[in-house]
């Protein structure tokens, strides 16, 4: 049996009702844990004091921001190729998603960059690059709203996303040319090879991590069914039109 | 009235009605011009009072295509026209709709982008303040422009064309009030002219508004 | 109640915020999913009848 | 009181289209206008229902007392039928929509968006209009295109039963709408270039 | 080939066809410049590039809506599809056709707006060469955005929000070179990076334009 | 080489409208659609022209053969008539538009701008813009709206040298024009909703 069977919007259904619950709690676990442990049980840092507690928001946020771009951009991909109705859905689903992460690690971000370059905001590369990255799931979503037919709507945005990846990667080498920043370079193991924060610190952030990336597959897989029971209500509205 | 008013903000909601994109514009052209004018914090915070309100005022102007030509193209000023509301009300309205579509936004995001512009401390309160009095004038304003140029086919640039030169007083006031603000003086006396300028406007543009309208529905 | 010392306004406001707009996305996304399951069983129902 | 056309001349673009136009429509009447294609009939509507001016002539009885349907409908594509109905229900100081929405049976359609209507479907709806207007007088430009046979009988009830309650009706159309009522054709009141006074570049001339 | 573009350009000349709108506007967001930061002739002199560029990008924004709406209500879109000249060809002439209606006048005016704002002797040379570099990747990427948001009744506001993050590259490199340039730096890594971004995107968005453009007409 | 369609099946708004039309146009003939508004013309026509790909089905010959028109025109309000047929005619590489235009007795008018026309008129120039594509297969889209008696026959007067010169065309009309040509209704082809097979919806039903 292949994966693509899951492009079947009915399977799909199924599947995904099967696998939320565990989802859902794992997900909201792992986000209780995380959160609790690093706000309640981890030292302050020498430096930063109490402040490296937004860490357990904003990397995993940030990180959510970024994978649920991409995550858009592979599933555009499929549906230009190969057609699979879920794949634009479960595009248009995680937009919402990914803007809001967008949105709360600028927030985390500029709530701690008061404290910590006396400033809410600088026009550091990685800040502005996120902003650009707000701009364009802004775009997505507009285009999503304004189109009609959901088939035309879809191969357009599809578009926009492959394309608008292309300049968001030239944008962060552009703001990397035009400003040199304040902001702190990755310590995810996977980028460094190495990492840069203390154990005590690292655990609770993980486990975060590792909360939002599930929170996000349990929204996106509950919303990819949603538009999928709306596109099933228009087509069957559709139908009953066409044979009267 | 009401159920025009009702009617406007109800398009404006509904999908593809365009509510929160004179506010997506304006948080775009304020990224930009960091971009285009370099990114050092004082130039930026010299600047932000200024640069909210062209902002703003771009954001406002190019929302005003759609405030009457897509009435005109369906018919339905025709038929406002003879409907028993007097015209001048109903472009009040109108007037009315779209700032509380696009000029409230701006006015209630402008500290957020103040932030990102940096503006001093000081100044928010001004910003904020020469905002809410000057964008009514900027819609009523536009609502003539935007009768001047109903008939004509994607009349978007000439309309703007056309009001820019009719903003530069609101501007010059807003602008002046919210820049003194910033460097901690008193805005009172531009912010007063400000308002002089909104109340004129709102008695008496519907009036030119109406009769132009008038004469292009002709 | 963790000590935040100077920066507990920071902090919490932080957390306030994130968690705020999680919250609000979390039940935004159920309110349209029950929306979404009720408009469809409404239209298989008259369809059936 | 009745609606009175004495002498009117009419211009489109600034050339005069008709002159001398006299008719009048009495209550519990209508009249239907005819002509060929661009003999004028739009130009003259438009004037009755006081969009345009009149190069010269007297028109009486049109203040206040018009309903117009014009060639589009005034319809928005994002709003339910319902929607629309009482939106124009409420400028004309109305609130009643039931009986215009079973006179065209729009009942079953209440609730679609305008957009996802079918043309016929969309000029009931325009026509539903006049109903929830109040106003003693219809001016109508070609009421029926794009409507069926069944829908033109529909509206053919609905103008009999407004002329019964003493309204009037002026109807501009090329087709048979089966309506008991008197034919005005245009054609003889064509302007001549000669006649031509009045319009708005007679100083150049 | 030239058929189209000698059309697009005669369409533009004719009365109503927008040539020269696109200029007023860049002059007006100009001349509001001072109105909204205040008259100090060092500061405007600091931000003149910027302002230039800026007010360049949203002129060419701006005039975007008719490159093919127009085209599209008319039906001209469905029979130039069905024409022997592919689509993308068509659609890169249309962007030559509007960089030559818009862009290449505002390359033109620069200068003289550059003296309106007190912009350093030494800039005029890059800030010329910036525009002239960078306004035809304005106008190939913006014809990406008016093939997107073709079908939308008034796109024009959704279709700026699209296009401005897109625009944002060839912002920063450009606004780049035009300011080094003035405060008498060298700017030719910018402009090197803005000519690749120019050439990049002419070589390879008429294919995405056409890719949308195929699907809205379907 | 012939227009041959098979087993064609085509949608609008994602839903399917027809299924299973076959027919074949060969040189030298012309074939009519007919069918109640709604049926599903347009889309077929637009399907066949290439604007929007057939759910299934195969369309052969039609290739860079044919020349379409449609409901709307393509006209430029701003271009003389002259000017508006010579930028068709070099768009499809041809050079002549007198023949064009001495069809549709568009001569008094070359100089008039597009603009200024009447609705009939502007459908002849429409019209003659098929005669400048040098395109063997016509696709026509009710070609005759807005057009009086005179400027029917004219029309099918250059339909007919069209097809003496082995051209093909297939013309969706609800009037009669007055060509010989046989007829095809697609009224029995249209969609049932159980024969509604790769819809683009289809697998959310
Ligand atoms: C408002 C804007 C901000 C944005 C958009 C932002 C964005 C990001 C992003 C995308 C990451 C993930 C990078 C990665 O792990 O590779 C990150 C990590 C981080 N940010 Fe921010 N940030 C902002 C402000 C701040 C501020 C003000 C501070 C504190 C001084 C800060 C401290 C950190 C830290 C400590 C990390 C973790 C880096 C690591 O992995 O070690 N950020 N930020
Ligand atoms: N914008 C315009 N400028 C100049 N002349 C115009 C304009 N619009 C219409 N005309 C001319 O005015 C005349 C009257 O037009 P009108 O629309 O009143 O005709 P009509 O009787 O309603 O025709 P139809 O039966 O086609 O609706 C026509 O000859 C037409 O050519
Ligand atoms: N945008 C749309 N979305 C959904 N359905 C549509 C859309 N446009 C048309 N339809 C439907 O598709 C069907 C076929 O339409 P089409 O335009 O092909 O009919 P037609 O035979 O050309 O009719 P006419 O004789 O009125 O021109 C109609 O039933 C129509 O209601
Ligand atoms: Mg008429
Ligand atoms: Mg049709």
């Amino acid at each position: 049996m292949s994966l693509w069977e899951y492009a079947n919007p009915v399977k799909f259904l199924g599947l995904s009702a099967r696998l939320q619950p565990y989802l859902w709690a794992a997900a909201g676990l792992c986000v209780t844990v995380g959160l609790v442990w690093g706000f309640f049980w981890t030292p302050d840092d020498f430096r930063q004091g109490s402040t490296v507690k937004i860490i357990y928001l904003h990397v995993p946020a940030a990180l959510m921001a970024i994978n649920a771009w991409f995550m858009m951009l592979v599933t555009s991909l499929i549906w230009l190729v190969r057609r699979h109705h879920v794949s634009a859905l479960a595009a248009k689903a995680a937009a919402p998603v990914g803007i809001t992460m967008t949105l709360i690690a600028l927030v985390t971000g500029a709530i701690w960059g008061q404290p910590m370059w006396g400033t809410w905001w600088a026009w550091d590369p990685r800040l502005t690059s996120f902003l650009i990255l707000f701009l364009f799931y802004l775009g997505y979503i507009a285009l999503w709203e304004a189109i009609d037919d959901p088939d035309t709507a879809a191969d357009l945005t599809s578009v926009l996303c492959l394309v608008g990846s292309v300049f968001a990667v030239l944008s962060r080498y552009a703001v990397n040319f035009w400003n040199q920043g304040l902001h702190q370079g990755t310590s995810v193991p996977v980028a460094t090879g190495g990492r840069t924060v203390a154990d005590v610190f690292w655990y609770p952030l993980l486990i975060s991590m590792v909360g939002f990336g599930l929170l996000f597959l349990a929204l996106v897989l509950y919303r990819t069914g949603t538009e999928i029971r709306l596109r099933r209500s228009r087509a069957l509205l559709a139908r009953s039109r066409g044979d009267a | 009235m009401i159920a025009l008013l009702r009617r406007d903000l109800m398009l404006a909601f509904r999908a593809g009605g365009g509510f929160g994109l004179g506010l997506a514009f304006f948080l775009i052209v304020t990224v930009l011009v960091p971009f285009s004018v370099g990114p050092q914090s004082d130039l930026l915070s010299t600047i932000a009072p200024g640069v909210l309100w062209l902002g703003a005022l771009l954001a406002c102007l190019l929302s005003l295509d759609r405030l009457l030509a897509l009435d005109f193209e369906d018919g339905t000023l025709d038929l406002l026209a003879t409907a028993p509301l007097p015209l001048e009300a109903a472009l009040s309205i109108k007037a009315l709709s779209h700032w509380l579509t696009t000029g409230l936004p701006l006015v209630i995001a402008a500290p957020v982008l103040g932030v990102m512009l940096n503006l001093a401390p000081a100044g928010f309160i001004w910003v904020i303040a020469s905002l809410a009095l000057g964008t009514p004038a900027l819609s009523v304003i536009g609502t003539f422009g935007a009768a001047l140029t109903v008939g004509i086919k994607r009349g978007g640039l000439l309309m703007s064309l056309l009001v820019l030169p009719l903003y530069v007083p609101t501007l010059i006031f807003g602008a002046e009030a919210a820049r003194r603000g910033a460097i901690g003086l008193d805005g009172t006396t531009p912010l007063i002219l400000l308002a002089g300028i909104t109340l004129g406007t709102i008695a008496l543009m519907p009036f030119a508004s109406a009769a132009v309208l008038r004469m292009t529905l002709r | 109640m963790p000590e935040l010392g100077k920066y507990a306004t920071e902090v919490l406001a932080a957390y306030g915020a994130s968690l705020t707009l999680l919250a609000g996305l979390v039940l935004l996304t159920l309110r349209k999913g029950r929306r979404a399951r009720a408009e469809l069983a409404r239209i298989e129902a008259r369809k059936d009848a | 009181m009745a609606l009175c056309i004495q002498g009117v001349a009419v211009a489109r673009g600034g050339v005069p289209v008709l002159s001398g136009v006299s008719f009048t429509v009495a209550p519990g009447t209508a009249l239907i206008l005819r002509g060929p294609n661009g003999a004028g009939k739009t130009t003259l509507l438009r004037t009755i229902a006081g969009l345009q001016p009149p190069l010269s002539g007297r028109i009486d009885g049109a203040e206040e007392t018009i309903a117009y349907a014009g060639h589009a409908d005034g319809l928005k594509a994002m709003l339910s039928v319902t929607e629309n109905l009482t939106f124009w229900a409420q400028v004309f100081g109305q609130s009643d929509i039931d009986a215009a929405l079973a006179a065209y049976q729009l009942d079953p359609l209440a609730d679609r968006l305008a957009g996802t209507l079918s043309a016929g479907q969309k000029r009931r709806l325009g026509l539903a209009r006049l109903m929830v207007t109040g106003r003693p007088i219809w001016v109508l430009d070609e009421p029926t295109v794009s409507l069926d046979a069944q829908a033109v009988a529909m509206f053919a009830q609905a103008v009999t039963a407004h002329l019964a309650a003493g309204g009037m009706a002026l109807i501009a159309t090329h087709i048979d709408l089966g309506l008991n009522a008197e034919t005005f054709d245009i054609t003889p009141y064509r302007a001549q270039p000669e006649q031509r006074s009045g319009a708005s570049d007679e100083a150049f001339l």
